[in-house]
């Protein structure tokens, strides 16, 4: 019964829905290209995991989610964010450390969270939001709210005893969990051969009972496609799902990072997976958008993170001597 | 304010009971809860249903963790884990999810659930499911400790602890599970977080005790009081915050000071409170600050060395002597 | 290739193994009932679980080990150490709580290890042997001294993150690892399908490109020609392997216990699936041995466990005030 | 004895390569430990090979009950988390398996493994990376803990605690890792466990410092050395055993203490250490002891709040004056 899941046919998209795809991809990848820089040029601190090349996941998954819909996240968290709709002001004043951020400047790049939208948090825990991911799962389910969860984790993740714990216990409950592995084949500086012994992290759906499907995570509309099927099922109260996206990290594990450990082939390689440019090149031969339409997209995204840095840059600094504060909830 | 008469088992029953009835996002997840280890949660199931009261595969760190989405998410969830021992295994959701979360998002999402757990030893349950890890929690911005001894504590401090916006560790003891005591009657009667009792008042030796030490201290200050020695004793209730105000207006009078707790002393309760009132009331002091505890072992499954290792009256009654000066 | 593992036909057994087993399971059988009868009285404290039913696993697999190999074992240990060839005499003086016994009485039931037999001790922490197996396979591995280790945990166990993290850790390294698991379908009071969504632990292999088989785990014979396979595949440097055992638990999770949870007719019919009961019809109607033989082994058997109670009873009690030794080694 | 001059990190790595070299059950396991975060263990790979210096999957629980159940079984495992906050993922076999193997088994089984961790703030790395948790560990029955504060400590230390045949929580300190000092040469040379150094002599107050801390104190030492005050500064390097003697020795010399350490206060080392004093040197004090370490808080991302937080030389200053009445 739950293993009858099928991906149904990936449908074409129209103009509109796919210049808003194309549009949030391009506002993570821009965004992350700026705080790359702001990070060299040390206006930005800390540990900031970039999730470029890896655009089509958030923002394919999230276009299938509403605002009451949760997700949670990881330390490579921006693209979440903002494919759930995240505010690039805000996400750039908490990566400046500033009271108008997402986190008033406490929490940084590895905890930008978004309570209006149901972001539950970027995670520092390599494998902790598959835990949350439960509960937001389990409370869907008691409150009889309809909202489902996705659940972002990368195929390290996949490792972790947490996200086993998670998977088996939401698909004993049938909780409304999609567990969304963003398979990019490293984990800081080992390659996938060297941290599993298998190739498909969806393998693992079978041993929690639940269905398990892979798919091209470069590819947007099928990510978005597989995301309607899975939302839809999951939505249903049919149990947790687990999709896995094949996609490729295209910088280091975290900004800075010069990866002498990476075949420079592969490396080089990696831009020919574009998920931006693979959807902008096949909407214009589908003739669904022009390229000047791709511009204007492009300029807006342009100014907006242009506007966003600004914010961040201008805000306020939170007074040091305030460290007491958020400690604890009223 | 009515009078009925229970055990701790029962009076943390109770609560649990009363507060779900009161809000609906109250739901308690755990291991076998619906059968009730030691008792404390049987019957639950009967009134409130599986919904309600959860049981759980073998996954100390996904339940915990489930209780901490689901707080961020409009619940109340209370967690069991069966022995304080396992929660070596759920360390990450508390302390890195459930304690930071109001802070990591500038206030956004809070946390409000409680973890209890059953520590202590006594029942030759061995190295492994003996222990007791209050000082750890204690440590841990954005925790509140708790630990009653008394059903009246047990009850008012665990409805407070729900009710808490936060995440609060509540620690139980397996020994003290069964010991009896006058509860008041009332689903509204709670106890505040961070108030310390005093169980008895004297003027000579403060013993702040805590857990299963309480009533031992109290038989003391009881068979002291015939020799002429007046104890106070204090037991703080809540670790964290613990109620500095009581404890140090207390050490002002008596001018000594014995910590009495279960826990391994090695940076523990005592050595906090030790700490505490060496800084801010040292000129009180009339003599040593003696902590009770148990020294730096494990405890053995061979009961009558487990029982030797376990602090007792004798040890409190030593360090009272110790503390003043009469060794 | 890793895939290709297959179970070989079980082979029929001789008089002197068929017996050597039948004593080892009659071992285990008499020592916990006794056991039962002792905690009863109040002469054996603490937490005691008894694996009475489940006798042919531990036995069946460990006839395979040699004494140079390793076990891990569980809260559920008397079983594997006897099977292993641990004393009984030493087993008995460990539950007394004496010198004699296998802790010094320190760890009693729940801890019973034997350095000389390589039993890495019981473990009162649900899937921590698990993480133990993971290192005496890379010790053997490491040191290459041909050692395997046999790693026996439930399915309760199963759904812990250490379990997912050992297999997945043993398969990526290939260490010499048999995963066991005895699968009585309950954890303390909980019904297998109320704590995971799968029938078959052995369905989780597949999530770490391990093999895993599911067998008979009340058919001594089987158990033993499976342990067979999977011991000569561990040996050769193959890789983990996942044997799960379909078996019974009769008493209650622990001594003492009523078991109100359990349904009376499936608890009723347990006995049904006796190793001991089973195993020794079979070897008569197939003359491999004769009713007289049988009772002979069992007068034997009856007689070691009394002189092993005896043995415990009589035991020298630690001193009480000697709890600082062996928190430290030298 | 010749010195050479290194880092804490090239101190840490020599200790790891000649170990290494002289005993081949040493073993390295850890997440890319053959890259080395923060350069640590960089280039042993190339030495030692992949079967000895052992990159693993994301796994804290697996990586550290391997190493146990290996030193079980002959080997001298070494395990690197990479972060002490990643500590909470493992808690289960340092605290139930590696810490009382050797009790639990009567002795059967002895644990000889090192678990090194790096740990503190100041590089905005935010709330779940900045942690450090000695006290946790300072509380567990079974093991030892060392932190080590110059390069020659981090040397001798790590060696002696390799040779232990106790697991052995090994805590180092990021913004300490590129600090230069001296470091003798020779294979063998090793300090042992459970003894203090006194850093700087003094008479008038006694300063317990740790890791991050101990340079921080040094420096206060040198200005108001100017000031004619004369402060001793000890760094216990080993925070269990520790070594109370030379503690006690310094306390009843200059009747004056101040803790520094980085973590939070509550039941830290210094609550420790002032218990210790206040039970069995109250007679010497001639003034309230004082702690300096983090506040019952989190460290922020924002960096001037961090800062703000991490307990630094102005902070010990205070202290000083503090404990001299002088406030
Ligand atoms: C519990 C824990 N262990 C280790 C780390 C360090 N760490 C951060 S990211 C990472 C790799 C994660 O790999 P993956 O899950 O594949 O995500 P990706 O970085 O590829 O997006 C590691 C090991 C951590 N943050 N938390
Ligand atoms: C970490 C941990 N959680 C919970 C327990 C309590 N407990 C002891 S045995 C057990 C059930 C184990 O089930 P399974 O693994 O199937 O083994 P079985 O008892 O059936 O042999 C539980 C929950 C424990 N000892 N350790
Ligand atoms: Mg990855
Ligand atoms: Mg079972």
């Amino acid at each position: 019964m739950k293993q009858d899941f099928k991906l149904t046919k990936k449908k074409l998209l129209g103009k509109v829905p796919a210049l808003k795809l194309l549009k949030r991809m391009l506002l993570i990848r821009r965004l992350e290209e700026t705080l790359g820089k702001l990070f060299a040029d040390s206006e930005v601190k800390g540990f900031v995991h970039l999730s470029i090349g890896q655009e089509a996941v958030p923002v394919g998954i999230c276009a299938n989610l509403g605002d009451d819909d949760y997700i949670t996240s990881t330390h490579r968290g921006h693209g979440h964010l903002i494919g759930k709709g995240g505010d690039p002001k805000r996400t750039m004043a908490e990566l400046f450390g500033k009271i108008e951020g997402y986190c008033k400047g406490r929490g940084g790049s590895m905890h930008v969270a978004d309570f209006e939208l149901g972001v539950l948090g970027a995670n520092g825990i390599v494998g902790a939001g598959t835990l949350l991911a439960v509960g937001s799962g389990f409370s869907a389910k008691y409150l009889k709210n309809d909202r489902v969860t996705a659940c972002f984790f990368g195929d390290g993740a996949s490792n972790q005893g947490m996200f086993h714990e998670a998977a088996n216990l939401a698909a004993v409950w049938r909780l409304p969990v999609i567990f969304v592995c963003e398979n990019n084949g490293w984990a800081e500086f080992s390659p996938q051969s060297s941290h599993q012994a298998i190739k498909n992290v969806a393998d693992r759906a079978a041993a929690y009972g639940m269905p398990g499907v892979t798919i091209d995570g470069d590819d947007i509309e099928a990510v978005h496609a597989a995301a309607a099927d899975v939302v839809d099922w999951v939505r249903d109260g049919r149990g947790p799902v687990l999709l896995e996206c094949m996609t490729h990290r295209w910088q280091g594990h975290y900004a800075g990072d010069p990866q002498p450990y990476r075949d420079q082939d592969e490396l080089a390689a990696v831009t020919q997976h574009c998920p931006i440019e693979r959807f902008k090149k096949m909407l214009i031969k589908r003739k669904t958008i022009n390229s000047d339409e791709f511009e204007a997209v492009a300029t807006e995204v342009e100014l907006e993170i242009n506007e966003a840095v600004e914010f961040g840059r201008q805000g306020t600094d939170p007074d040091p001597r305030d460290f007491m504060s958020y400690i604890y909830a009223n | 304010m009515s009078m009925g008469f229970n055990t701790i088992a029962g009076a943390i029953n109770q609560a649990i009971a009363e507060e779900m009835r009161r809000d609906e996002t109250v739901v308690l997840i755990g291991e076998d809860v619906a059968s009730g280890i030691f008792g404390v949660t049987a019957g639950l199931i009967e009134e409130f249903g599986k919904e309600r009261i959860c049981d759980t595969p073998i996954s100390e760190n996904a339940i915990v963790g489930c209780a901490v989405g689901a707080a961020m998410t409009g619940m109340r969830p209370i967690v069991e884990i069966m022995f304080q021992d396992f929660l070596t295994c759920c360390m990450d959701p508390i302390v890195n999810q459930a304690a930071k979360m109001n802070y990591m998002s500038g206030g956004a999402f809070s946390v409000p659930m409680v973890v209890r757990s059953p520590g202590g030893a006594g029942i030759a349950a061995g190295p492994q499911h003996s222990q007791t890890f209050a000082s750890w929690f204690m440590g841990v911005p954005g925790l509140k400790v708790v630990s009653p001894s008394t059903p009246a504590d047990a009850k008012g401090l665990l409805k407070s602890a729900i009710r808490d916006n936060n995440p609060v560790i509540f620690l139980e003891n397996k020994l003290l599970y069964f010991e009896g005591g006058e509860l008041p009657d009332g689903p509204n009667i709670t106890i505040p977080l961070g108030q310390a009792d005093v169980k008895r008042e004297g003027t000579d030796v403060t013993v702040v005790a805590v857990s299963g030490m309480v009533p031992r201290a109290v038989r003391i200050a009881d068979e002291l009081s015939d020799e002429g020695i007046s104890i106070e004793v204090i037991d703080p209730r809540t670790l964290y915050p613990l109620d500095t105000k009581t404890i140090l207006a207390s050490v002002s009078k008596t001018g000594r000071l014995v910590t009495a707790e279960e826990g391994v002393l090695t940076c523990g309760l005592g050595a906090e409170i030790a700490a505490l009132v060496s800084e801010q009331a040292c000129d009180c002091l009339d003599g040593p600050i003696v902590r009770v505890g148990t020294p730096h072992v494990s405890y053995a499954y061979n009961q009558a060395m487990e029982w030797a290792t376990i602090p007792d009256e004798q040890d409190i009654l030593v360090a009272v002597k110790k503390a003043m000066g009469c060794e």
